[in-house]
């Protein structure tokens, strides 16, 4: 196949048919512009779930006669495990301080003594930490003398998991329905591109031209739609996102403290090759149909 | 290895075969055109063409006749592979076109022009585009493009209507823009359908002269029409389909009664 | 209040003109169809019909010939309302068809039968929806329609192919399918552009006599055609466009001296 | 205009181009999915905002020495407030049960007074109380005698709203995307069935056809594509929410409070009736550019 007359006939192609081009761009911009939102959106909510299931945590309570060598012991084993990542000594005290200031239960309370609140290790676990590891390491840490009690919050994180899967289950639904909806727009306006020219594949057909020469053009001129209208989407969306970056980040993100983010860089090029690419396979099977002649 | 698979020298069995280049002996020898008991079926109950046999020589000018709806069309449709014979066969250039590969029917039709009785043209494209076209297939060079494409246009008489879009044309104009489509290519065997029905007298016999000075250079042509004064006026080799078979009116002009009815009797 | 305000009369203007009511008795007198100095510009510098003035009485059979792109289909068109005119107005029953609304232009082509010169015949539909078509415009009840079109087909020549699909064809059976959906609904003009062209001179001649039957009748028939043969067998009015302008070449049959050069120069 | 005679041409059609008739029906119910899905989606969602939204509560808290007839008062006081659902009186003894099974904070706190917990008017609040009557409340509670505390849990309620009504601009800015998006999908869906007509409308027109017959049928069609479409749409989400149901309703509902609930019957008749409008309004704009014959 000769690129260059193809080349040729794809640029007539667009003089002759302005109106239409515009049609087709437009329509697949929407639809990269769907695609590209909800892959920005499932990123950005992914890294929040992340964010949040890193948030894993144990407290060691300490018996108030424990030795601080029991202690200091205690916390080296501790951060020599794999799965811990940081371990804070929380004084009684300092337990007692941070419980009236965020309990808000109160002044009643304020005339309770340090002793009522124990000492304890703050162990945060590494995002790679998973429920039987936490089990493992709590039944391990109570055999210890100076551990009185050993919380892991099991039942506030198996609640945060089946949040953030479900979430996950919702996000990928989307995505899917989106996708469908994306190709089913993408397959029509095409097939409506190549629709239009079914009297002049019939001609070339029937002057000698090779399927190749036929589809040439349109497989150029889908590539050329595919990849504008990808990115007319990543702009229009880099545009969108700017402009809801900072109310976003000033309440939700702020909230979870994650800061929101545009899709990285190979993502954009994915979505741009992608377009091009499902232009040029959307043409080259659209233009089969005709090719019978 | 299937016979597809030999590349560009497979799938083109027909290269040779352009009007300027006969260089191979024993294929100049043969007939271009041989239908051997065609047979073609619409209806199962009613062949349209049943058991046509006709050969063409090379050089030869062919006028081929028949009322509405005999067959004519068919006839060239199966030469140019739009149907396949249901029966018979059809070698062109002793090749059996119905064993032709997909690949290959376009090499078949470059060495053929065609005048499509509906005209086949793109009204939306200006009539250099609709001509330039069966040149560009050839991948040939924009410039020679240019030249061959104007000339054509000048020998039916649409010298400087090369810009005008097609739909804007008269009937007749548009009839011509596909007759020079036909000849632009220098093609082997022209398959002309009716390419006069909608031109006056005057440019019916210019089109006609057109087409045997094109045959005078080498070019086979088989000119299908209903215009019994064109018939009349030349002393071609006449071929009447009737009741779906061959009947080989006459060889010369004096051998010719005249109207179709004395002809299918 | 505009004209178009007044709802079904006012947007029907040639109710009145179907073939079988001419009761009015002050209209029957007028000319069908009177053009005055009828200019039409394609290009500004070249006029297809510059000051054209023909006019024609209620039942009368006009053949209309001329060169390719002489401009008979324009004319027609004109009549018809695919174009406007640029200069002149035309006249149709007496009144200026140029001043017609958008909403009246169907009831003005209603009054009109048109065989047009590329058939415009929808080739995935029956030939029986082609020709119903006309009637299902008219509203008219589905067993009438259906006894109708069956006589018109028969009329030319296409009884008992009414369920097939006009695509499969051939070129003559689809003109002869323009023609029938011309004729059935029983026009007062008929306005045939090259309805013969593609039909072999037995069936051309018919279709003639299938126009000429209707003229006779009451009918209008403008017959636009380039063949010489059929207008030198009949004694019909011939009116030949040449260099954009009308030439009466004859009112009866010894008038015409026989080729179209003769007429022209 | 003849509606029996459109009628009849509108299912010639459908006969016809039973191809072009399945690819257009089942793009406008992909778009109407996505749509019905959409609103679903928003529908839930902000069940679930409202909901959260009514969860507005204040605790005031009562002096130890305070009378029973002073409480009693004040409780009658607070439940003749509009604002005010439901009061209960939390005695020190449940307060102090309720804490220790919660709080989970070890045994040592177990040793704690029930006069530690201080009793309490737990003021459930009207879905309709604002923050400002809230404020007001408070200040007149607190001017009581047998109050020593009132806790309106603002800072807790600020942050839930922000949360909400971002959730809300994001479902927004979401259904505004999928509408343009099934905008365009049934914009070029139904421009390309019109297409395919226009040389049938070319030759009506020319016969004399009023621009009403040449419409009628693909105003018919249109609304029928449109219909089934929707109705096709309705059904699959059904379907889906019916299969998706159960575990939603396990986990992230269970959670929140609320049971997913499909959309309202009114709410699929505006669906229904929505795709036969844009489908028979859509036949119409298409139909506009071919009728100029
Ligand atoms: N694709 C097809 N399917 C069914 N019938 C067909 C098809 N093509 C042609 N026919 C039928 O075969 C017959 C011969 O058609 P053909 O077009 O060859 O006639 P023709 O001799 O060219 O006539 P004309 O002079 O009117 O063009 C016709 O009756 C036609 O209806
Ligand atoms: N829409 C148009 N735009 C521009 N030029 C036009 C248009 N329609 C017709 N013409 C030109 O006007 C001239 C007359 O055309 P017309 O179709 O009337 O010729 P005709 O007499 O019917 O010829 P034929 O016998 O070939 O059909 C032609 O040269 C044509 O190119
Ligand atoms: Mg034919
Ligand atoms: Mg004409």
């Amino acid at each position: 196949m000769d690129l260059k007359a193809a080349v040729t006939r794809a640029r007539r192609g667009l003089r002759e048919e302005r109106g239409l081009y515009l049609v087709a761009v437009s329509s697949l911009a929407v639809a990269f512009l769907c695609l590209a939102g909800v892959l920005l959106a499932t990123q950005n909510l992914s890294t929040m779930a992340a964010r949040w299931g890193q948030s894993g945590r144990v407290s060691v309570y300490l018996a108030g006669d424990a030795s601080p060598d029991d202690v200091t012991k205690l916390e080296g084993l501790l951060r020599g495990l794999p799965d811990v990542a940081r371990v804070e000594h929380v004084t009684s005290a300092q337990a007692r301080a941070d419980f009236l200031e965020h309990a808000d239960v109160g002044a009643a309370l304020g005339q309770l003594p340090p002793e009522a609140f124990p000492a304890s290790l703050e162990v945060t676990l590494a995002p790679s930490a998973t429920a039987q590891r936490v089990d493992a390491i709590a039944g391990r840490v109570k055999s210890f003398a100076a551990v009185t009690d050993v919380e892991t919050y099991r039942g506030w994180f198996d609640q945060l998991d089946t949040l953030v899967s479900a979430g996950r289950v919702a996000a990928i639904v989307l995505a899917a329905l989106v996708a469908l909806c994306v190709l089913a727009v993408i397959g029509n306006t095409i097939r409506l591109a190549v629709a239009r020219r079914r009297q002049e594949i019939e001609v070339m057909k029937l002057c000698g031209a090779t399927d190749g020469f036929v589809r040439g053009p349109l497989v150029l001129e889908g590539t050329f739609q595919g990849f504008v209208a990808a990115v007319i989407a990543i702009l229009v969306l880099m545009v969108g996102f700017l402009a809801l970056k900072d109310p976003i980040n000033a309440t939700v993100a702020a909230l979870i403290g994650v800061r929101v983010a545009f899709l990285s860089s190979w993502m954009v090029v994915a979505v741009i090759v992608g377009g091009a690419v499902i232009g040029a396979a959307g043409s080259a099977l659209s233009v089969r149909r005709y090719l019978d002649v | 290895m299937s016979r597809e698979d030999f590349g560009e020298e497979g799938a083109r069995p027909f290269a040779f075969f352009r009007a300027g280049a006969r260089a191979e002996p024993g294929v100049a020898n043969k007939p271009i055109l041989v239908l051997e008991d065609v047979y073609k079926y619409f209806r199962v109950d009613q062949p349209t063409l049943r058991g046509v046999n006709l050969t063409v020589e090379r050089g030869e000018f062919v006028f081929v006749t028949g009322p509405s709806g005999a067959g004519k069309s068919t006839l060239l449709q199966l030469i140019y592979r739009k149907h396949t014979v249901d029966d018979g066969r059809i070698l062109f250039s002793g090749r059996d076109i119905a064993r032709l590969t997909e690949r290959s029917i376009p090499y078949l039709r470059r060495n053929l022009g065609i005048v499509f009785q509906d005209f086949k043209i793109i009204g939306h494209w200006t009539v250099f585009e609709n001509v330039a076209i069966a040149l560009e297939i050839l991948s040939m060079p924009r410039r020679l493009v240019r030249a061959r494409v104007a000339e054509a246009l000048e020998r039916v008489g649409l010298s400087g209507r090369g810009d005008a879009l097609t739909d804007t044309l008269s009937g007749g104009e548009q009839q011509r823009v596909a007759v020079a489509r036909a000849i632009v290519t220098e093609p082997a065997l022209i398959l002309a359908d009716e390419p006069t029905g909608n031109l006056d007298p005057h440019l019916a016999i210019d089109v006609l002269t057109l087409f045997e000075e094109i045959n005078a250079t080498g070019t086979t042509v088989l000119f299908a029409t209903h215009d019994h004064s064109l018939i009349a006026k030349r002393d071609h080799r006449l071929v009447s389909i009737d009741e779906g078979r061959v009947v080989e009116s006459r060889r010369g002009l004096t051998t010719w009664a005249g109207g179709l009815h004395s002809v299918g009797g």
